[in-house]
């Protein structure tokens, strides 16, 4: 099996601050591994760290063998490595569609054609659309992002990412605030996933974790904690007491 | 039947009929009110200033207090061409438009960084040293007493600037026209659209790929060309250019039109340069020494109330009389 | 030189008065407010009109002007800016532009637009000769005045309840109601003392910077370089970019007039360009 | 998202319509009857410079109402506009009074870059442009039409520098602001020092815009001259005096010398005592003693609040008188060219003394007085205690 992703002794400090504690990380093409971990273990900053919006203290980090350390955020997107936000990142004042236009349209390298009008390209314009029928968001395509109910905003979430063809794809806490009875629509989607993506995982929902992943790593204090498959995690006795640690005060 | 995604993406850049309608009775004001021909040329070349500082601002996210500096380097690269025998006014706007647009490109990479207050000072002092490098260098500029013995000669070699200001209007009216439908390619093009995307939301923009501080420098880089193209257009239709035109309160002025006009619609640079000219010229006629105190009640009441709420009013006024009939 | 290090520190106190209240307004309300100077100028107006007109001391206007600020500043703060809070950037700056100018088409219509000019008393004119040196004792008194006002601030704002209060206002105004902090209290009341000291900085600066109806344009420009090189992290910035600015602004106009004018806006973008928070940032800035 | 394009489009008719309205109005002015000769006067009425405006606009208003606006048969109308101190305001200004008013006469100009700026309309449309406020000596120069009642800072500093000479004042700093007038007080006055055996030790340019003039006089104070020969705009006085005193000077004895804008009239009672005793070269004062300027000064005070006029009101005063003589010359004919034929070489007595107009140069041809400023009751006043006749700009004159 080949490796998607890796990351080589990754160190990242605020200050005085470690949140990124010497982080080897392993991630093989085509698997659904989740990372878990107690709010404030570093599991956000460390996705910051692979998609390039934080620079590393130390260490390295490859992408299908190539090193991306020192990468900008677009260009690691270019190559394949996307990511989706725990807390909505969309673009306000933009509807579904072109937000989504525009995404396909970067990734056909053409964001920089400044003569024809967007969506000129009708290719372009379908693939959008499909992605969004396929996301249940084509009835609400053409209102402004700032106005859909919260589901429908965690979708395009989802969407957009899905726009850029993923190779590597990063979920920040995917269903994070979406009410139980519109969980399932995302679960499917994720299910729906094509297996040659690989999928990384962030997620406190342990019964989408445990229903989703084939394999987990537990980050407590901006370190790895353990790795290993689902069953073996479950029965971790350190990953229980961090977790019955943490769901005491939840 | 409902229309297909693609043509509501290609409607949004849609001519409508209140645009031909605009831009008709920008022309025919000339002839209703041949004797303000001065004062509208004034308007438009303001409108240009706004409409380019509405690309870094209202597309861009960009604030910047100091977009004189373009201004003023258009002004006074158009103003020595022509001073030094090269008076075609086209070449004097190329020339301008490019001088402008490579002081824009570099000074753009010191404003990748840093907040909103950040960007308005280094914008302002960007300005502010131009400024004091035009007043040092005397023997070219012309210092405080301005440039002295511009010769610009006619549009196309066919049409002089005359006493009246005709030509001038007509010219500075065609070379908005253009560059507003240059404008208006741009933002609903896909480039347009990522730049949206960069203003919204820098950090997605650079999740879905798009290099955040590419567009942020070719979109400087523009505006940069087309304060440069206002200023030229002042500099030949008034010819002369003073320290004045890179002076703070053109910075300040240029953004408080595109404010009042509405920032993000490429309409509201030019609206705003109408009502602010219009008001300041009618009031200083009135009260040439106080004038100002009534322009500071205006932008208070225009805030107080808010523009949108104006804005609301006026639509409510239309819709009344005209029932519901123009409203698509 | 000694004499002009001294007259750098003058004028840089001098600055940080007049701008203080600007950074505590601007850098931590995060309102943008063009028309600080518009309390300067009330202060040294009504300064020359107490001192001319009816020949109240020099001394005593201080304390005067200080309140004659705060109170328009209160007042307001209650009617207009208070609204102008949650509103855009955009929209304080066109609000406060208006201020300003009705503000200075205002005075000019009340009072005229010629300079105004305060008779100081007899024992701040002259001279002291200190290590060598030789130094206007007015602005011995600016430095030792202004300087206790900057650590007076500063211990208002980190030892006291009001200090506490305010800052976690700035922080989360609503969390801070929920602690039962009245926070349009601690606004109007932040508001009222940095246009006192506006007010304050306006009666001192009178007698060195030339007052007429045009202060609050002209200085406008000085007062927004001190809040952006200092940073928003509250006073310590404002202080020390002041001085720094005052002294480099003194100190290159002296050394190489021919580029003087030039020293105080590089320095500013050159801070700006190595630190686009200013010298002295909340390490996590928003 | 219908709603939104909607009121845009409603938005894109309103100014339209506004404006339309707002130009209304302007539209309805009555024709011009052909008795009427109008006078169109460009001030800087707000901004830096509006004392100038102030001044010049109440010495004209004044003027007609002292002699009616009656002339050779003819009514006179003024209008007055203000152009902020922007040149390019300054010039549509001009070419709207000259197009949409025909005015007969441009009067005001506060600064050079503003004079400037409408000299090539005037050459265009022939129409006199009388410049009664900015300094440059070479604004006469860029166009025939150009007439000026002011004065220019040649003409001033020569004097001061003549008269330094001959007080045994050799060693001299100059401090100038860094625009047009202040270039060429400073040229005119180091040449004449040199020339006359002096020698100018240092010359110094204070930006026009400084805060603070602490740096610049801590350099001159330590050049240590026999005097500091000064020049700062009108208005700028104030701020430059006590801080002269401030630093000691006087004592350290280092004479202040200037031209009269330093002292300017309106001003000197704000300056205060810092004021007493500096020499200084003009060719204004509020207490030149003629019958003529002892009317002219009540009057004028009368009229506004008791302010007191200074060189520019004068300016203004005899840019009005000019016209007036010239439209009795030419019978009210008011050609353009017939108007400036007729100025030339024309003479009067103005409340600053006798002063004819330069037939060669358009230039006012003046007195130029030293003055001292000293207590007159408890007002202080620049009083006059020397004279100087009939002095041409000398910038022009050394070109011949």
């Amino acid at each position: 099996m080949s490796i998607a992703l890796a990351t080589h002794d990754l160190v990242k400090n605020f200050g005085g601050l470690r949140a990124t504690d010497h982080v080897s990380l392993t991630i093989h093409t085509g698997a659904r591994h989740a990372l878990i971990g107690p709010n404030g273990a570093g599991k956000t900053t460390l996705i910051n760290l692979l998609t390039g919006v934080l620079t590393p203290s130390q260490g390295n980090i490859t992408l299908e063998g190539e090193n991306i350390t020192r990468l900008s955020q677009h260009a690691r997107v270019q190559r394949g490595l996307v990511r989706t936000f725990q807390i909505n990142q969309l673009f306000a004042d933009m509807s579904p569609l072109q937000s989504l236009c525009l995404a396909v349209s970067e990734r056909n390298q053409q964001g920089r054609d400044w003569w024809r009008v967007a969506g000129s390209d009708k290719a372009h314009v379908d693939e959008a659309e499909e992605i969004l029928t396929r996301f249940g968001l084509r009835d609400v395509m053409m209102q402004q992002t700032r106005f859909l109910p919260y589901g429908k905003q965690r979708l395009l979430e989802i969407a957009l990412a899905i726009a850029c063809k993923p190779r590597v794809l990063l979920l920040d806490e995917p269903a994070a605030g979406v009410p139980e009875e519109e969980r399932h629509e995302i679960i499917d989607i994720l299910a729906a996933l094509p297996k040659d993506v690989t999928v990384v995982l962030i997620e406190h929902d342990m019964d989408l974790v445990f229903s989703f992943a084939d394999r987990i790593s537990v980050m407590v204090n901006g370190a790895l904690l353990t790795e290993g498959g689902v069953d073996e995690i479950a029965r971790d006795p350190q990953v229980r007491a961090v977790y019955l640690g943490e769901s005491g005060h939840e | 039947m409902a229309p297909s995604a693609h043509q509501m993406m290609l409607d949004q850049a849609r001519w409508r009929w209140s645009e031909s309608l605009f831009w008709l009775s920008s022309l025919a004001v000339l002839f209703v009110f041949p004797s303000k021909a001065l004062l509208f040329s004034q308007i438009a070349i303001m409108g240009l200033f706004a409409l380019s500082l509405d690309l870094i601002l209202g597309y861009g996210g960009i604030v910047s207090l100091g977009h004189a500096a373009f201004f003023g380097v258009g002004a006074y690269a158009a103003g020595l061409m022509a001073k030094h025998g090269m008076g075609d006014p086209l070449l004097g706007l190329g020339v301008a438009a490019f001088v402008a647009a490579v002081i824009g490109w570099l000074t753009s990479f010191l404003l990748l960084r840093g907040s909103d207050l950040t960007r308005l000072m280094v914008t302002l002092g960007i300005a502010l040293m131009l400024f004091e490098l035009a007043n040092r260098m005397a023997p070219i500029t012309g210092g405080a007493d301005g440039l002295q013995g511009m010769m610009v000669g006619p549009v196309l070699g066919l049409f002089s600037f005359d006493l009246f200001g005709k030509t001038a209007y007509l010219y500075a009216l065609t070379v908005l026209f253009l560059l507003f439908l240059l404008a208006r390619k741009i933002v609903h093009s896909t480039f347009g659209l990522s730049l949206r995307a960069v203003k919204g939301n820098a950090l997605r923009a650079g999740a879905i790929g798009i290099s955040v501080s590419g567009r942020l420098v070719a979109i400087y880089t523009l505006s940069a060309a087309f304060a440069g193209i206002a200023g030229a257009l002042s500099a030949q239709t008034t010819q002369l250019v003073s320290l004045d035109v890179l002076d703070f309160h053109r910075s300040a002025d240029v953004m408080l039109v595109l404010v009042i006009g509405g920032v993000g619609w490429l309409y509201g640079g030019i609206i705003g340069a109408i009502m602010f000219t219009l008001m300041q010229d009618w009031l200083a006629g009135i009260t040439p020494q106080y004038w100002e105190f009534w322009i500071g009640l205006v932008l208070v009441c225009l805030v107080l109330v808010g523009h949108d709420r104006i804005k609301t009013g006026v639509q409510s006024m239309v819709a009344r009389l005209g029932g519901k009939g123009g409203a698509a | 030189m000694l004499t002009i290090l001294f007259d750098g520190i003058a004028y840089g106190m001098l600055l940080f008065v007049l701008a203080c209240g600007l950074s505590v307004t601007m850098g931590l309300m995060n309102f943008i407010n063009l028309s600080h100077g518009v309390f300067s100028m009330a202060g040294g107006y009504i300064t020359a009109f107490l001192i001319n007109r009816l020949g109240v001391p020099f001394l005593l206007c201080l304390p005067l002007a200080f309140l004659f600020s705060a109170a328009l500043g209160m007042v307001l703060e209650r009617t207009l800016y208070r609204r102008l809070y949650a509103r855009s950037h955009l929209d304080q700056v066109l609000f406060t532009i208006g201020i300003v100018f009705m503000a200075v088409a205002a005075v000019d219509y009340v009072i005229g637009s010629q300079q105004q000019t305060v008779k100081l008393p007899e024992i701040l004119k002259g001279r002291i000769d200190i290590f060598g040196g030789s130094i206007g004792l007015y602005r011995v008194f600016i430095i030792a005045l202004c300087g206790c006002l900057a650590v007076t601030i500063q211990m208002l704002l980190v030892k006291t309840r009001f200090g506490s209060q305010l800052r976690a206002a700035v922080d989360d105004p609503r969390v801070a109601r929920g602690m039962g902090i009245n926070v349009n209290t601690v606004f109007a009341i932040t508001f009222a003392v940095g246009s006192g000291l506006a007010g304050l900085g306006g009666a001192l600066g009178t007698d060195i910077l030339g007052m007429d109806p045009t202060f609050p344009i002209k200085f406008m420009i000085y007062f927004l370089i001190v809040v952006t090189v200092g940073g928003t992290s509250g006073i310590t910035g404002a202080f020390f970019a002041s001085l720094i600015l005052g002294i480099a602004d003194v100190g290159g106009k002296y050394y190489v007039p021919q580029i003087g004018a030039f020293i105080i806006y590089a320095l500013m973008l050159v801070v700006l360009i190595i630190r686009p928070q200013g010298l002295f940032s909340r390490s996590k800035g928003k | 998202m219908s709603n939104h394009t909607f009121s845009k489009r409603v938005w894109l008719a309103a100014p339209v319509l506004a404006g339309l309205g707002l130009l209304a109005p302007q539209l309805a002015q009555p024709a011009s009857a052909q008795e009427t000769v109008k006078i169109g006067m460009i001030l800087p009425m707000t901004g830096p410079s509006s004392s100038t405006g102030r001044q010049q606009e109440a010495a004209a208003k004044l003027f007609i109402q002292q002699n009616g606006a009656k002339v050779a048969g003819k009514t006179i109308e003024l209008i007055i506009k203000d152009d902020t101190g922007a040149p390019d305001v300054t010039k549509r200004l001009a070419q709207e009074l000259i197009v949409n008013d025909k005015v007969s006469v441009l009067l005001g100009f506060g600064l050079t870059p503003l004079a400037l700026s409408v000299a090539p309309l005037a050459t265009q449309a022939k129409v006199p442009q009388i410049v009664t406020a900015a300094a440059t000596a070479m604004i006469t120069e860029q166009s025939p039409f150009i007439v000026r009642t002011s004065f220019t800072l040649p003409q001033a500093s020569v004097p001061m520098a003549e008269w330094s000479l001959k007080n045994n004042i050799k060693k001299v700093v100059t401090l100038v602001t860094d625009y047009g007038p202040g270039l060429d007080a400073e040229k005119w006055f180091s040449e004449t020092m040199t020339k006359g055996g002096g020698t100018v030790v240092e010359n110094l340019r204070v930006p026009l815009r400084n805060p603070d003039f602490a740096p610049f006089l801590q350099r001159v104070k330590d050049a240590s001259p026999d005097a500091v020969f000064v020049f700062v705009p009108s208005g700028f006085g104030a701020a430059f005096m006590k801080q002269f005193v401030e630093r000691g000077f006087d004592k350290a004895g280092i004479k202040l010398i200037a031209t009269g804008d330093v002292t300017d009239d309106d001003l000197l009672q704000e300056i205060g005592d810092a004021a007493l005793g500096v020499v200084n070269t003009h060719h204004y004062s509020a207490s030149h003693n003629s019958p003529e300027n002892k009317v002219f000064v009540e009057a004028f005070r009368k009229a506004n609040n008791n302010m007191r006029p200074n060189f520019m009101a004068v300016g203004a005063y005899d840019g009005m008188q000019l016209i007036y003589k010239a439209l009795e010359k030419t019978k009210g004919n008011t050609d353009g060219e017939g108007l400036i034929a007729a100025m030339k070489g024309m003479s009067w007595t103005s409340v600053r003394g006798p002063v004819s107009i330069d037939p060669d140069t358009r230039d006012i041809v003046q007195n130029i007085y030293v003055r001292k400023v000293e207590k007159v009751g408890t007002e202080l006043y620049n009083q006059e205690f020397s004279t100087i006749e009939a002095v041409k700009d000398p910038f022009k004159a050394a070109k011949k």
